[in-house]
């Protein structure tokens, strides 16, 4: 048996069918999950996938924060569910203010498609335990609303607690607060970070390189050694 | 300093994309009544000098050539009190 | 628009018994006989609804009544191809790629507006052509933007250049579709008429094409998509057939004169989105018989065009039509531009379920009318009858003309100015300078401050994408089966021989595709060219028309649709005659790929192809001497083809590890290119019978540059003598240095510096 | 029908690069004087009923946790006469 993974999909979701494919690349099997449905179907964990849901409109994040399957996932994620949100997912998590913060209109108000040097700073989340904490990896970023903004109290909180769990290397990309490019909340179970690792699951196509892969690999052996 | 607005906003005959996917999301989050919802651009600029006439017509010729696209767009200039903002009471 | 009539409702009673009332069909771009004729069809005078329908239909842009006679050679002319599904007329082609696929693919224009409202102007280019694509039953799969603007330097470029890129970006990044190349192109010629050119290209399975046509009685027709505004009303038939310098003076300049003013409309990609999953889900569920999506001439296309197609008539009640405007006539109705709509054939049964898969989606959908067992397309309007008209005739049988054509007066001057005669560089220093001029230069500079606001990996299947040679994208995740595009168009060179022009067009479009190790199959166009009405830019189209048909026979390679835009001229200043070409191919495992990147040290660079001194309509004329004169580069279509069939079997065969086709800037600007992407250097010899800067230099056709590893050279270059390719050994990847050996080596952070500034530079 | 009208604006701590991005063009297109930009949205909802206290109580909320993000963001609410907008004259 191996863990069942959701991949939500909102009016405008993208990169849903990237997710999906990273998880079956992982092992894990995947579970498309549909945002007017309360269900999540008995799945072990949940991605929140990238892409401009509800067109971005208003703010990116700020309409399918009240669909009715982020009930369920807001409720499972407080009783511990591993909850990854990419890109426009990690912007649905701080609008839903399961991560603190906020994400701004990049500093440059371009959209931004490149590979991303990251650093990843904490391998003890649910999602990153497949990495060395402080491994440099390499995955596409391609958002224009991806600057992380938080006031300075929340920041340092985050910094001491080793809750910033990704930090942009080799120059910041959209003019991130302390070069941030992902988060977790207190408990580690949910996790939030702009580039997208789904995209690096395959050497054939993207940037050519499987950083990403480690993602998914992490939340399966968490899932079912626990 | 004086502080002059500009609101800039789809003219009524063009499509808002925005503006319509807000008003979508009303009901579902339990707001009623609201018929229409359009959306918009502010401008909040902060002058050197006193708004003067000259001032404004100069602002109302950046607001037509450069702020707004007039084949898609209305704008409005008017001088604000500069109040400090908070949430409306 | 307020001018045609909107008090008292025009019926066809009401125009039967009112034959002398005066029409504004001048302001709706109608010619007298043209309105005469709808006269003799209709044998009475049309309603302001049957006027508002012709007069779109019959406009330039969707009639084509000035190109059709010279497009007719691409089917005429067409070599037989198996892999031709669907052929040109209908909304895109079709063709096979094998293990039961079928790709569709397109290209369209959105010039006039993107000049008018940059972002908005491009965003709706994207979401026209992205419409097209679903209407055939298929995914799109990936986006491509070929651009041209006015000097990059030119103030207007400024305000131009980063609202196109941005609403090309903002449209297709929030539909989540790939953008896996295009062309960036600046001359003045383009200053007040950028192109704007936008194709798409989509994936199905054989059994899941679909054509738009309305068959069957009792079958309901169902608009579903955005509701209607009054946006875009005449868009169609006045931007795209009056010359344009009055229109757009109109739109810039403060004052509008109303009627005429051209409208530009709002893109919601968001909707677009929800229209291709809702679509493909219909499909998949075998709820449509027809489909066709409403671009130009909205409503009054797509009734005329599904009736006409299918084997009845169709009743259409237009008062049902979901409005974003309350007080919109039916003639506007009947012409607004609104975007993201579709237009569906359904069966009675199925029905419902259609519905409720739009409902699903969020997305609006109306039983509007349905298929009769008449010949008659009849709408009504609050249960009276404001068209009564046979399809066949607003839809296909528009006027067709045979403009006056005249070789231009100009031209026997502009080919006697023979780029031969330019100095060439008098010593290795002035040699080193021109080469980084060049790579530095706007046209030739690093593009990627434009692409990086493009997503090019969503989808997850992009295997190749800018600055590579083509895009390549997966359709099958198990065999690895692919697909590869290319756009090309040199302006440059069809002005100096617009039959020569077209072909080189194709010629790189296809060497492009080829360099990638895809077998080419077919191809897609847009011609952007001068007014029809100028004998000499009518010239210049049938000869560009003539010479794409006859090089699309010599390769093989059907064209399958495109488009045409005319009026591409500001006054009596015309833009190059334009014909931009795209080549699809396919490869048959992605694994193969050839990318351009010299990457590994050692490997040994070989030349393909003959050198020789061409330099008319050449980045380097341009550039160091702001010249353009004499005659463009020869066409050698054979050589194409063999050149084609050793990069691809080179591909197959695993022979080669990078391919770099060589065409503006010649071999220096490939080499560049391939050791910036590589981030290795190269060591180069000059051939012994070569000037240095022409084998730098030349564009002569029928070239790329390969690297070879050394334990494949024998292999290789057998391949080359057995098939009769010249091969011709120039080079060694090598070190961190582009050495030219006797005249000058550039340090690789140099070229990068200078290849990698100008354009953010410019517009960042 | 009755409008109100709710402006949102960034913090006055948070960068705003739409803002100055639109600062920096001025002087090149010739417009001197202006000291600072800020760019933000503005809604104007249509209400189909009177605006009365519970209307903008209402509007108020939906402001508070819809229209805006006050992490980030302030905003007001107010009522608008209701004109034909054109250019400002
Ligand atoms: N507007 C654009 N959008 C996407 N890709 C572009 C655009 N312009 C150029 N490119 C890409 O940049 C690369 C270099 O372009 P170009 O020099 O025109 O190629 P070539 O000369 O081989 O046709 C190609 O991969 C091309 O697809
Ligand atoms: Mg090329």
């Amino acid at each position: 048996m191996t863990a069942r993974i959701g991949v939500v999909t909102f009016p405008g979701s993208l990169d849903d069918r990237d997710a999906l494919r990273a998880v079956r690349l992982a092992g894990a099997e995947p579970v498309p999950l549909w945002h007017r449905d309360r269900n999540l179907q008995q799945v072990d964990a949940v991605v929140l996938p990238g892409g401009f849901s509800y067109g971005d409109y208003l703010r990116a994040g700020a309409i399918s924060r009240f669909a009715p399957v982020m009930d369920t996932v807001i409720e499972q994620a407080g009783a511990g569910m591993p909850v990854l949100g990419i890109c426009n997912g990690f912007q649905v998590l701080t609008e839903t203010h399961l991560l603190p913060g906020a994400m701004l209109r990049n500093n440059h108000l371009h959209f931004i498609c490149r590979d991303q040097k990251l650093r990843v700073e904490n391998a003890g989340t649910a999602w990153t335990a497949d990495y060395a904490a402080g491994q440099d990896i390499r995955i596409p970023l391609k958002n224009i609303d991806g600057r992380y903004t938080a006031d300075e109290r929340t920041l340092d909180e985050l910094e001491a607690t080793g809750r910033v769990v990704f930090r942009y290397l080799d120059g910041n990309p959209n003019g991130s607060l302390r070069d941030i490019a992902g988060i977790a909340n207190e408990a580690g179970n949910v996790v939030g970070l702009m580039p997208h690792p789904e995209h690096a699951v395959e050497a054939l196509v993207g940037t050519g390189r499987t950083d990403g892969l480690g993602f998914f690999t992490s939340i399966l052996k968490r899932l079912i050694t626990a | 300093m004086a502080r002059v607005v500009v609101d800039v906003m789809l003219k009524p005959e063009i499509l808002d994309p925005q503006g319509q996917a807000v008003q979508r999301a009303l009901p579902r989050l339990g707001f009623a009544g609201i018929a229409d919802v359009r959306q918009g651009k502010r401008f909040e600029l902060e002058l050197e000098g006193p708004v003067d006439d000259a001032a404004l017509a100069q602002i109302n010729t950046m607001a037509e050539t450069f702020l707004a696209n007039t084949v898609i767009e209305d704008f409005t200039v008017r001088v604000e009190e500069v109040a400090d903002r908070g949430e409306a009471k | 628009m307020s001018s045609t009539t909107r008090t008292p409702l025009d019926t066809v009673k009401h125009a039967s018994g009112t034959p002398g009332a005066e029409q504004p069909w001048a302001e709706l771009g109608l010619s007298r006989p043209e309105y005469e004729r709808i006269r003799e069809i209709l044998g009475r005078r049309p309603t302001g609804a049957e006027l508002a329908m012709y007069s779109v239909m019959w406009s330039e842009h969707c009639s084509y009544k000035s190109s059709k006679v010279h497009l007719k050679q691409f089917g005429d002319k067409a070599p037989p191809s198996d892999a031709l599904l669907v052929g040109i007329g209908e909304q895109a082609g079709v063709v096979d790629v094998g293990q039961g696929y079928a790709v569709t693919f397109k290209v369209e224009s959105h010039n006039h507006p993107s000049y008018v409202e940059p972002y908005q102007g491009a965003a709706t280019g994207i979401g026209g052509i992205v419409r097209d694509i679903i209407a055939m039953g298929a995914r799109p799969v990936a986006v491509m933007d070929p651009l041209r603007f006015g000097a990059a330097d030119h103030p207007d470029t400024k305000r131009v250049l980063p609202g196109v890129v941005a609403g090309i970006g903002g449209y297709g990044n929030c539909l989540g579709l790939p953008n896996i190349g295009g062309e960036v192109v600046f001359d003045p010629c383009y200053q007040g008429n950028p192109l704007v050119n936008a194709l798409c290209v989509g994936v199905m399975r054989h059994e899941d094409i679909h054509l738009a046509k309305a068959a069957g009685v009792g079958n309901k027709v169902i608009l579903y998509g955005a509701r209607t505004g009054g946006d875009g009303i005449g868009g169609a038939s006045i931007l795209a057939s009056e010359t344009f310098d009055a229109v757009s003076g109109e739109a810039l300049g403060t004052e509008g004169k109303g009627a005429k003013r051209p409208s530009v409309q709002v893109g919601d990609p968001f909707q677009e989105k929800l229209l291709i999953e809702c679509t493909l889900e219909a499909f998949a569920e075998d709820l449509v018989v027809g489909i066709q999506d409403l671009g130009a001439a909205g409503l009054s296309c797509a009734t005329s065009e599904l009736a006409s197609n299918g084997t009845g008539g169709m009743r259409v009640e237009l008062d049902v039509v979901p409005l974003r405007d309350a007080t919109l006539s039916p003639e506007e109705i009947l012409m607004s531009e609104s975007q993201e709509r579709m237009c569906a054939v359904v069966e009675p049964a199925k029905a419902e379920r259609f519905l409720a898969v739009c409902e699903k989606w969020d997305v609006t959908a109306t039983v509007i009318g349905e298929v009769t067992d008449g010949d008659r397309l009849e709408i009504y309007w609050h249960g009276e009858q404001i068209v009564d008209v046979p399809p066949r005739t607003v839809a296909h049988d528009g006027p067709v003309y045979e403009r006056p054509m005249a070789r231009p007066g100009w031209l026997d001057a502009l080919r006697a100015d023979d780029a031969a005669k330019l100095p060439r560089p008098a010593d290795p220093g002035e040699l080193r300078a021109q080469v980084l001029r060049l790579v530095g230069s706007p046209n030739q500079a690093d593009k990627s401050w434009i692409t990086s606001q493009y997503d090019r990996f969503v989808l997850g299947n992009t295997v190749l994408a800018q600055p590579e040679d083509s895009g390549m994208i997966r359709i099958d995740e198990e065999t690895g089966l692919g697909v590869a595009l290319a756009t090309d168009g040199n302006g440059r060179y069809a002005k100096l021989d617009p039959y020569a022009g077209a072909q080189l067009a194709l010629a790189e479009s296809y060497r492009n595709v080829a360099a990638t190790g895809a077998r080419p199959l077919a191809v897609t166009d847009c011609l952007n060219f001068p007014s029809p009405e100028d004998p000499a830019g009518m010239w210049q189209f049938a000869e560009a028309c003539r010479g794409l048909a006859d090089a699309c026979r010599t390769l093989g390679t059907p064209v399958t649709g495109g488009n045409v835009s005319l009026y591409n001229q500001t006054g009596d200043q015309p833009i190059h005659p334009t014909p931009v070409v795209g080549v699809l191919g396919v490869i048959d495992d992605v694994a193969r790929r050839t990318p351009m990147a010299f990457a590994t040290e050692g490997q040994l660079l070989y030349l393909l192809g003959d050198t020789r001194p061409e330099l008319g309509g050449s980045a380097w004329s341009q550039v160091v001497h702001e010249h353009l004169g004499g005659l463009p580069p020869a066409v050698d279509l054979e050589r194409e083809r063999l050149l084609a069939e050793i990069l691809i079997a080179a591909s197959r065969d695993g022979m080669i590890d990078a391919a770099h086709d060589l065409s503006d800037g010649g071999l220096v600007q490939a080499v560049v290119e391939s050791c910036l992407r590589g981030g290795h250097g190269a060591r180069l010899v000059v051939p012994e019978e070569l000037e240095a800067a022409v084998f730098l230099f030349s564009e002569s056709q029928g070239r790329a540059v390969v690297a070879v590893p050394r334990s494949e050279e024998m292999r290789f270059t057998d391949m080359c003598g057995a098939r009769g390719l010249p091969a011709t050994r120039i080079g060694v990847v090598d070190g961190d240095t582009l050495e030219l050996q006797g005249h000058f080596g550039i340090p690789l952070t140099e070229l990068r510096e200078t290849y990698e500034r100008t354009i953010p530079e410019l517009f960042a």
